[in-house]
């Protein structure tokens, strides 16, 4: 593994350097539009009654989602490393999209690795990680998921170390990418700070951030956990309810045991013997069976809670965003929105909740209208596939 | 005798040894005890049993594949270990569990270690454990006398070399080449180039494995490595050629 | 036609008290990301050889488009008045989807008219209207497209100009439209130009912008009329063609005659008895038969060049685009991105050409699928029709 | 006889005059002749003849529809006036052409007026023109001596209504209520008030329109207004009943 040993000294080496920083903030500007706004949301604040609710805007970012940050962050990195490749797993494609954005960018050979099942599910983002030039390669072992995309681009690496890059998607796997992660994130809670307390002179009182990997929750979290009086709240997928057996939920009500797997060390969600289970959520990008170690870490410090959010409260939130704020949240960032919709209400005036979104739904159309069985849409899918039948 | 005991004497009647391998609970539990009573009787001379585990990172796709149907099938690590109790009940030879960290993290190392030494096992390979997190796994491995089987491979530095020859026990496992287990190697002057470097910094008898599949690949690493292995080769030959084709192949060996 | 008269005075009123300005740009800025960045494309540019290739990232903007910067000013005009409800034209989806947002982020109640034809095309953002809270009105009548979608909103206006505001989505239609939706949109080309000289230390050399009803490209162009050195250039659609007939090119190559439609006077494509005729472009938001009445001033003027792309150009500008800078832009803007291409090999590698990048073009999915002829969505969408059929 | 004349006639002899409407070609130009000829023997006392366009941004469903049909048909203005010159040959009482401003602006209109006046036409009612941009228009209608028949609505100023009144000649088509043509319109004490603002403002014929649909209209208007129009309804009661049904709706009327 000396790859990770090389990836870790100039990771760390550029992390000292402030002119880094300053490229990666530069690049984000300049190609991604970040600062990301900090949305005040009036008429949420409204309906709920309770604390003012801001929403910090990851799904502006180009691409749609905060996994943005993250890829150009690992891009700069292999430009210095000099690398002409870089792969990716991807789940429901919005970190295989964004890696062969970034590929396209700055012109690395791209291979994306997709679970055979999510392939199918998200046809739209392989389209799109096509027309970006990127080769996309189904996975077919195992669950044929995220996980499975995981390990076999954890294979190529091992093979085709000396001149491919792994973009890892989110802050979990070996050592350094927990911690590289979520240093590219950090961006998201930096912004976050100094805006809330430029609009509200004070910090949150609470924020909530989805967790699949954990990797936007960090991204925010990080700006606030010396901020000890801010309470960071991590919602996992509930999926059918964490009775069921059909959701993600690791840390939350102790479903998760500390395991190793896929190169890192974290809680996953296992059976007895050790073996990885099947994981469900509405949102793709939740459906994984690890969790960051840094958030396990915080967990198990108690400085950052867990909840977990079902299915179906997600679909509401969502319906709730769109319609009192005109956003779009990613259904996995709609489990935020969950959260601070129950907190919302329990909360005074006074008080200030940070929404995370960190992405966009758009790109979720089927998956959304699915989970809310839309008519027209179906008719809409018949109507054009009978035309290509047709052809 | 232990393991490293065994390797020195066979490197005493043999240019070089072989191991093979298989993945317990497949295609069968009934299989695998026709695979290794074959193997046995063709000569072999040691033996890793793989439990499957569901991520198996460092597997290619015949490994992944077999791992992935035993698990479907219900393989437990209960099987395994009867596996292992009942080969080496009726063969001599060493047998040894390969699998990843998180079966024994989640048996219990001190248990798991004991549970293998009840079950006759010799040692324990895992691939995924790198030598820096090792310490615990391998006092658990000490504490029953088994052994603790490390890899070194050609990215690894000296210094880390060093370091694993320090920590292993019985032999070491050389692995051929970047990547996966699976693909072809192309033994060359770069093999044994880096079994040399091996050699100089451990005196533990070396086996060398990853994408052997041939009479000429196995007489190439006589006289460099003290033990040949194949393990994904010998999972294809079971699927396309059976039991038979196993036994017509290890004929040509040894 | 008192409403907008009265429109006219409210309007007037505002564009004077820079603190409109100021409350317009904070909402743009905290609710969409503006200012939008200004990405200099290294590779484009490489590949070409020639001028410096920028681009001006309306894509970025909430909603995906610079349609967000028209609608959240005319929001904001519509609070000053009181009104409770707006109502408007959608050919694409995206200006319906821009207003359904602006009304949700408001509070108004929402109607969006739409072309049955192109309801028919555009279900996914007419999935988003509704989700949004917004009422889809499918319009039956002519070519049951854009243009009797903005009749059908003329129609609802004069029935209900006490309660509703007709948010025009393009600087066409009645006085005082043009101005207004031209001046929410000017603000693309003062960020463009202190963007551009800021990187650059100087102007740039040529502009390029697709012109629908003309909104963006007057967005963009407003920034640098004043500079006549800047060589502004509209870039209609083209279609099959400008001979085939199957184009909206109203301004390049005399097409297009002078006259009176939808309560505006400008160049329309109309038959000798000045009847309306079909237009065609693959990207819906150029597909008109009318252009701004201010780009048809500057049309005369010669101060702005009209030239067209074909529906093929524009689908391999596109590809190049996505492959060799990691954007999406919309089918519209690639439009844009023809010309800039034809004209960088031309010029000297110290000229500059900033492409407005009016959208993204993720929302085209169908669009471009269909244009690619790619069978792997058919496939999947055959398979996703499949299941439906099975519910 | 100019229109003026003509109506103030009219007004002597009856309580209130009838105005209706067709829109040429729709849904023949074969069944305009016998609807027009249905309509003068039922005594209507003028008619308006819509030329279509593809942009009826002041029509409702019905007139849109048959807007749309006319021209899909193939109807051209062309077709329109001679449709007019054969009503004007045999007919007595006054026609108007009723169409959007780019029809004229297209035919040139200085020619458009002379075609129309050529054709029998006594006026020109243009409702997407506004009275600020009317100006060539008007002394295009002078020029050959045709009506521009201009619009009032209860939405316009005083100050707007004192402009019409200046520019306007025949008579002025007073609008019932804010909209399209089409929907009904609720006959109270407000059209009354908008009439009688407007009468203030000129001493020409009032008519009006815009949701007129039935004998107690009508009779509601007798009295406040010169002339009652009745447009879409009149379409409407084509399409469901044919000429026949028009025939006796408008027996019920006069
Ligand atoms: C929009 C969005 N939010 C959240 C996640 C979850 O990842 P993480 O927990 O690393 O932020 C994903 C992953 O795909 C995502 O696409
Ligand atoms: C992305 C995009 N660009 C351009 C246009 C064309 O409109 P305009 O010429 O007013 O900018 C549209 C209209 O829908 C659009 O959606």
């Amino acid at each position: 593994m000396t790859t990770l040993e090389k990836l870790e000294a100039v990771f760390f080496k550029l992390k000292e350097d402030p002119s880094f920083w300053q490229e990666y903030t530069r690049i984000m500007s300049t190609y991604s539009c970040r600062p990301t706004p900090l949305t005040f949301s009036q008429n949420l604040t409204k309906h709920f009654g309770g604390a003012k609710i801001y929403i910090k805007r990851e799904d502006l970012n180009h691409t749609g989602a905060h996994k943005a940050n993250n890829v150009m962050g690992q891009g700069l990195l292999v430009k210095r490393m000099g690398k002409p490749r870089v792969i990716a797993e991807t789940g429901a494609g919005q970190h295989g999209v964004a890696t062969a954005t970034m590929a396209a960018k700055f012109g690395f050979e791209c291979t994306i690795y997709m679970g055979e099942v999510d392939m199918e599910r998200q046809s739209p983002n392989v389209f799109w990680m096509q027309q970006l030039g990127a080769e996309v390669v189904p996975v077919k072992d195992g669950t044929r998921t995220l996980k499975d995309a995981i390990n076999e681009s954890l294979r190529d690496w091992v093979t085709n170390m000396d001149t491919t890059h792994y973009v890892l998607g989110t802050a979990c796997g070996p050592h350094p990418f927990p911690t590289m992660v979520a240093y590219f994130q950090s961006i998201i809670g930096q912004e976050a700070r100094e805006q809330i307390l430029k609009a509200e002179n004070k910090l949150p009182d609470v924020i909530c951030a989805c967790v699949g990997g954990g990797s936007n929750a960090l991204g925010i979290f990080q700006g606030f956990l010396e901020d000890e009086a801010v309470e960071l709240v991590g919602v996992e997928a509930g999926g059918e309810g964490i009775k069921t057996g059909r959701h993600a939920a690791r840390l939350t009500g102790d479903l998760g045991r500390p395991g190793v797997a896929q190169g890192y060390k974290t809680y996953f969600l296992q059976n007895e013997e050790g073996q990885m289970v099947e994981t469900h959520s509405v949102a793709a990008g939740l459906d994984y069976i690890g969790v960051s170690p840094i958030l396990a870490d915080l967990y198990e410090k108690k400085r950052v809670k867990f909840t977990y959010a079902t299915d179906e409260e997600v679909v509401e939130a969502m319906k709730l965003a769109m319609k009192k704020e005109g956003v779009i949240p990613a259904l996995e960032s709609a489990h935020a929105f969950v959260e601070a919709f129950k907190r919302a209400p329990e909360m005074s005036r006074d008080q200030i909740i940070i929404i995370n979104q960190s992405g966009r739904g758009d790109k979720d159309i089927f998956t959304v209208a699915d989970a809310l069985k839309d008519k027209m849409w179906q008719e809409f899918i018949k109507h054009k596939a009978a035309i290509y039948e047709s052809y | 005798m232990n393991l490293t005991e065994y390797l020195t004497q066979l490197k005493q009647k043999k240019k070089i040894g072989l191991m093979t391998h298989l993945v317990c609970g497949y295609p069968s539990l009934e299989v695998n005890y026709r695979t290794v009573s074959t193997m046995v009787e063709a000569g072999v001379d040691l033996m890793e049993l793989q439990i499957p585990f569901s991520e198996p990172i460092a597997d290619g796709p015949t490994m992944v594949k077999a791992n992935q149907t035993a698990l479907n099938q219900g393989t437990t690590v209960k099987d395994c270990l009867n596996l292992m109790r009942e080969v080496t009940q009726k063969y001599t030879i060493p047998f040894l569990f390969m699998t990843y960290y998180n079966i024994p993290l989640q048996q219990g190392l001190l248990n798991f270690c004991q549970q293998t030494k009840e079950a006759g096992g010799s040692g324990l390979i895992v691939p995924d454990l790198p030598p820096e997190e090792a310490k615990e796994f391998i006092a658990a491995c000490k504490e029953y006398r088994i052994s603790p089987i490390l890899l070194m491979s050609p990215t690894s530095s000296d210094r880390r070399l060093e370091m694993i020859s320090r920590m292993a026990d019985g032999f070491i496992y050389c692995v051929a080449r970047k990547g996966v287990t699976g693909p072809k190697t192309d033994f060359s002057a770069a093999v044994r180039i880096f079994l040399r470097r091996c050699r100089e910094k451990t005196s533990l008898p070396l086996a060398l494995g990853f994408g052997v599949t041939s009479k000429a690949d196995v007489d190439f690493l006589a006289g460099e490595a003290d033990v040949a292995v194949i393990g994904s080769f010998m999972i294809k030959l079971l699927e396309k050629e059976g039991i038979e084709g196993v036994r017509s192949f290890l004929r040509t060996l040894i």
